[in-house]
């Protein structure tokens, strides 16, 4: 009995501190703590998984998400150090037109949620989640194994590799009005001299 | 004490359950999708989606073919799709904010009109921009 | 005769974890047993956290002390053994300064995240065959996970502390970590392809005919350097401290640190550095496995004497004085240097490794037994 | 592991706009005053790209004392004591350097021991001084150490200018006309086994550092130093021998017993870290041979030839001597009224501030990790840049 009762009330406590992180992610002001509110609810997804009997999930979720890409945008956040990027105040209006559409939305998919008829299934069967069975259908090229998505997906994250220093690169192409090379004034003259400085603020007066 | 336990393991969550925990989250990523202006905030309301959708993939392997594997599966393709949305989303929004000065969707209008106004960490004269209008438009003549 | 199966025969080592102890006594109905065990595990982790913390930082000082042609902390106590304790004591009741305009709710959460990912390992390390709080199936993956949190606390900790300085040495450390990160990855599973498990505690039992860093033809031993070089940097030690270098960073990321949360991050160092030996040595010196010469024989027997859990501690003990004695011989890398030597050198060395490693396993050209569960 | 080899050309254009390295926004940074890399009180103020040095602007004059001015309120014989405090790890050929000009100024002569006890004493100090910047070097580069490995045998150096002088740091041994005590009996024994002991460390310091691999790696091809670039910024001593420049005042102009002795000038030939390092390397393996062939034969004489209480008068008129230091050419202006037992004015053109506007020039293009490598390879005392 002690099984089920610690899985139930685990449940709902995950569940709600991960709505929490989640509503802290798009209400947060600052963008670098609506970052690590991500991370919080992408860990705390991972303890779903492991719920869910998929611990292999969980192992990779966090080794994906919370390694490689809240890190990522972190080091964005911080690469792209100024007032705008760490403040993002959404009008009143935006908030009003933004709730009613995500509540509509809730509506909807709980009320079809709640009135469909799903397949009879039984939760005594331990699903064969673990490293290996995934490995195997990963690489399977028979009926139902997923051997050509991997392939595609493997050549998708090359691709964005790729794309990604492409972008990030400084060389500008001849005649490329969008990509500068660093020397305009705004990329690069951001320093202001101490005098014109707001000392309560430290950067630029604005 | 077995009573409590059991009236307290009445609450389980079954699949009706969980799938309104993925939907809640997902209208959060909605909302926040919504009410971002800055594109940092957007992508992570969107990682926030994905990853209620990932989830859901995994409940419905979970509640209704435990036998497989193939929810894991596609939240496995989820993820790394998702791994690599933020790469290249990143990438572009340096570059954008390297150029432009900002991350701010409302403000990416570039494609309308010749730059008409520039706002960024330092304001821009009149000089910078004739010049990068000069740029723009020897780009188009060539 | 094999480790294994003398404990096999004496049926005295078998693998029980604290975890199948506690459900086995909630299956039981025994709760005051599995309160036992949960409390237990916890205090073991609390005191094994403070105890290594301790001896870390006291036998730091001593050896390189001692490589240094001096004597160390010499004053409180016998031998300065109490030092560490004084050195706590001070940094506890120290001012904890916060700088004006950081991010005061990052700046205090970022020395708890970096201790939470050590400590969180510390749960699933096998210290001996029935000192283990949790088998997880996916051991080497959940570790690999796990240190992504570190990650985040050192870059946090930069980014909150308002200081130009400290944001270089996050995002160096930042790079740094996120890169030999891969190679480290790399080395670990040449392990997991000739043990074929991923659970820590069968990896140590798949060693059981030799350790992997001389049994697997060459190729664990690659690994293992590559394992070692790669979790140097990872954690931050000379000569790949460059994070924190403090001739140029002036302590990097926690220059803006004081008091109880500056020693967070000082013993999240060093439980870090016991978290990456445990797992080198659990995963290419035999765990907890005794040192032994061919099958039986008295020398086997002799060394069979001595309780696993003093192994694993003695084989941690001796790849920390490695990462020591690193520290007290070399200067320190420059950082395009660093980066070259992962991505140019390491990670191609790692993958052919990786390669050699799947062709071994997979034409079975190896001349000792594999165990495959 | 291979390094990408700058040629000077290359290294002295600056990088073309839009070459292919990804782009951020420039930001400054404070280097010091309070920074472990100033060695003291100096303020580097970098102007960086991502990780790359774009610009180095040094902003001395945090421990200025006005020493310069102090000297005109005391007889040349009090100015010795100051100059232990120019940079105090050349104390000795500080003081030498005065008293040099002021023997000039006064036509004083002084005899053959006095020259030799100098000279060896000098030498001394240069190795006991280029042993701190070794250690330090390991110390800024991360192998701390190297940093106590040198500490440990400076002070056999350092206990034997006790015995003789009485003072480890500010000497003040030299003076006008001679040195202030005489040499204690088995001083020739002792420094003979000093040699004994400091031949084989020198190859201990090899293996221990300079054969380093990640060592050699920070070093060479970091900061080279155009030899003309050197000699336009006035650097001297291993500086600018390390760029390649064969200045040294022991053989050019030679002066207490250098010119009776054999000793080689140690000169790189890129002008990079690693040149300057080997060259003081090298000048403390030639300092011993210099030492080794003057101890044995030290003549006998009076140590002063003037008493102590006597008055210098310097006629009237400007003079000029230089001595190298361990740093490089110390030189000395001394202008007297002829009336004054003070100098009218006294001006040191120190060799520690040209050094460090080499900063400046080998700087820009290289890492912030690499102006660590450049300044400890620079060896500056800032009390000296200052005054």
């Amino acid at each position: 009995m002690i099984g089920p009762a610690i899985y139930t009330v685990m449940f709902w406590v995950v569940a709600a501190s991960t709505v929490l992180f989640a509503l802290a992610v798009v209400n947060t002001r600052k963008l670098l703590r609506a970052a690590i509110a991500l991370m919080a609810a992408l860990s705390t997804t991972a303890g779903f998984y492991v719920m869910l009997d998929a611990q292999f999930l969980a192992g990779v979720q966090v080794l994906v998400y919370v390694g490689g890409i809240v890190v990522l945008i972190v080091f964005a956040i911080m690469l792209t150090r100024s007032g705008e990027l760490l403040e993002d105040h959404p009008t009143p209006e935006r908030r009003v037109v933004g709730a009613a559409i995500s509540i509509m939305f809730l509506i909807l998919s709980a009320a079809a949620v709640w009135v469909s008829p799903f397949a009879e299934y039984s939760t005594g069967k331990t699903p064969p989640n673990d490293a290996l069975s995934i490995g195997k259908a990963l690489l399977d090229p028979g009926p139902g194994g997923y051997v050509a998505p991997f392939e595609v997906i493997s050549l998708l994250l090359l691709a964005a590799m790729i794309g990604g220093i492409v972008i990030a690169r400084k060389t500008p192409p001849p005649n490329q009005p969008f990509t500068s090379g660093g020397d305009l004034p705004g990329e690069t003259d951001v320093y202001t001299p101490l005098s014109q400085r707001d000392p309560k603020r430290g950067g630029p007066v604005s | 004490m077995n009573q409590l336990l059991a009236s307290i393991a009445a609450y389980a969550p079954g699949l009706r359950e969980w799938l309104l925990l993925t939907s809640v989250i997902f209208s959060i990523g909605l909302y926040g999708l919504l009410t971002r202006r800055n594109a940092v905030g957007i992508l992570l309301a969107v990682e926030l989606m994905l990853n209620s959708a990932a989830l859901n993939f995994v409940i419905f392997n979970r509640f209704c073919m435990p036998a497989r594997i193939d929810g894991s599966v596609m939240a496995i393709f989820v993820i790394a799709v998702a791994a690599a949305e933020v790469v290249v989303g990143m990438a572009i929004f340096v570059a954008l904010y390297r150029y432009r000065g900002t991350v701010d969707v409302n403000r990416m209008d570039t494609m309308k009109d010749p730059v008409t106004s520039f706002e960024g960490p330092v304001a821009f004269n009149k000089e910078v921009l004739d010049n990068i209008n000069k740029q723009y438009k020897s780009h188009h003549d060539h | 005769m094999t480790y294994l199966t003398l404990a096999a025969t004496q049926g005295a080592f078998k693998t029980v974890t604290v975890s199948e102890r506690t459900a086995q006594a909630f299956a039981d109905g025994s709760w005051i047993l599995a309160l036992v065990y949960i409390l237990a595990a916890v205090g073991a982790l609390g005191a094994l956290v403070t105890v290594v913390g301790l001896v870390l930082i006291y036998a730091e000082r001593k050896i390189a002390a001692h490589f240094q042609c001096r004597l160390g902390p010499m004053r409180v106590g016998w031998h300065g053994i109490l030092q560490t304790v004084a050195d706590a004591i001070k940094l506890l009741l120290k001012e904890d300064v916060i700088p004006e305009r950081a991010d005061k709710a990052m700046h205090l959460l970022a020395p708890f995240l970096s201790m939470m990912a050590t400590v969180m390992i510390l749960g699933v390390l096998p210290y001996s065959p029935i000192l283990q709080i949790v088998d997880l199936n996916i051991g080497v993956l959940y570790v690999t996970a796990i240190s992504g949190f570190g990650v985040m606390g050192i870059l946090l900790g930069g980014w909150s502390s308002n200081n130009k300085w400290s944001m270089v040495g996050a995002m160096r450390a930042g790079a740094q970590i996120i890169s030999y990160e891969i190679s480290a990855t790399l080395a670990l599973l040449v392990v997991v392809l000739f043990s074929g498990s991923m659970s820590l505690a069968e990896i140590v039992q798949s060693q059981d005919a030799g350790w992997w860093v001389w049994r697997a033809h060459g190729v664990g031993l690659v690994a293992f350097i590559i394992f070692v070089i790669a979790v140097t940097a990872e954690i931050n030690r000379t000569p790949f401290d460059i994070p924190e270098g403090e001739s140029e960073l002036a302590a990097g990321f926690h220059t803006e640190y004081s008091g109880l949360r500056f020693s967070f991050f000082f013993l999240a160092e060093f439980i870090n550095m016991f978290v990456v030996s445990a797992m080198a040595i659990t995963l290419f010196l035999g765990g907890w496995m005794p040192f032994h010469i061919g099958t039986g024989g008295a020398f086997n027997g002799a060394m069979d004497l001595i309780p696993p859990v003093l192994w694993f501690f003695g084989k941690t003990s001796a790849v920390v004085f490695l990462i020591m004695w690193f520290r007290w011989t070399f200067p320190r890398l420059r950082v395009d240097q660093l980066m070259y030597l992962e991505w140019k050198v390491l990670l191609p060395i790692g993958f052919v490794n990786l390669f050699a490693a799947a062709v071994v396993v997979l034409y079975n050209l190896y001349p000792f037994p594999i165990i495959v569960p | 592991m291979t390094v990408r080899i700058r040629t000077l050309d290359e290294l002295l254009t600056p990088p073309a706009a839009g070459s292919s390295e990804l782009s951020t926004q420039e930001y400054f940074v404070n280097m010091g005053p309070q920074h472990p890399i100033a060695h003291g009180s100096l303020r580097l103020v970098i102007r960086l790209d991502g990780e790359t040095v774009k610009e180095v602007i040094p902003v001395p004059g945090f421990v200025h004392r006005g020493i310069e001015k102090m000297c005109e309120k005391i007889t040349p014989r009090q100015v010795i004591h100051l100059t232990d405090r120019l940079d105090y790890f050349s104390a000795i050929m500080n003081n030498w350097g005065v008293a040099k000009l002021v023997e000039k100024a006064a036509g004083i002569e002084t005899n053959g021991r006095i020259e030799t006890i100098r000279t060896i004493m000098a030498e001394l100090q240069r190795i006991q001084s280029h042993m701190l910047w070794w250690g330090v070097l390991g110390m800024d580069l991360g192998a701390f150490t190297a940093f106590l490995y040198a500490f440990r045998d400076r002070e056999i150096i350092s206990e034997l200018f006790e015995e003789t002088i009485g003072a480890r740091l500010t000497m003040n041994y030299v003076r006008p006309g001679g040195v202030m005590f005489d040499i204690f009996p088995d001083f020739p024994a002792k420094v003979r086994k000093l040699l004994g002991y400091l031949g084989p460390i020198m190859d201990e310091y090899d293996t221990l550092l300079s054969g380093n691999v990640i060592l050699q790696e920070r070093l060479r091809n970091i900061g080279v130093l155009d030899p003309k670039r050197a000699v336009a910024l006035g650097c001297t001593g291993p500086v600018l021998r390390g760029s390649g420049v064969p200045m040294d005042l022991r053989k050019t102009a030679p002066y207490g017993r250098y010119g009776d002795v054999e000793f080689n000038v140690a000169i790189g030939t890129m002008g990079d870290c690693w040149d300057r390092y080997y060259v003081r390397m090298e000048e403390i393996r030639q300092s011993l041979r210099i030492i080794e062939q003057l101890v044995d034969g030290i003549p006998e004489g009076p140590v002063n030839v003037i008493k102590a209480s006597a008055r210098i008068t310097i006629p009237e008129g400007t003079y000029y001597d230089q001595i190298e230091t361990a740093r490089g050419i110390l030189g000395i202006m001394l202008v007297s009224d002829g009336k004054s037992p003070n100098p009218y004015r006294i001006h040191f053109r120190s060799p520690n501030f040209n050094n460090m506007w080499a900063v400046t020039a080998i700087a820009p293009g290289w890492r912030i990790a690499d102006i660590i490598s450049i300044q400890s390879s620079l060896d500056l005392v800032i009390p000296e840049i200052d005054r």
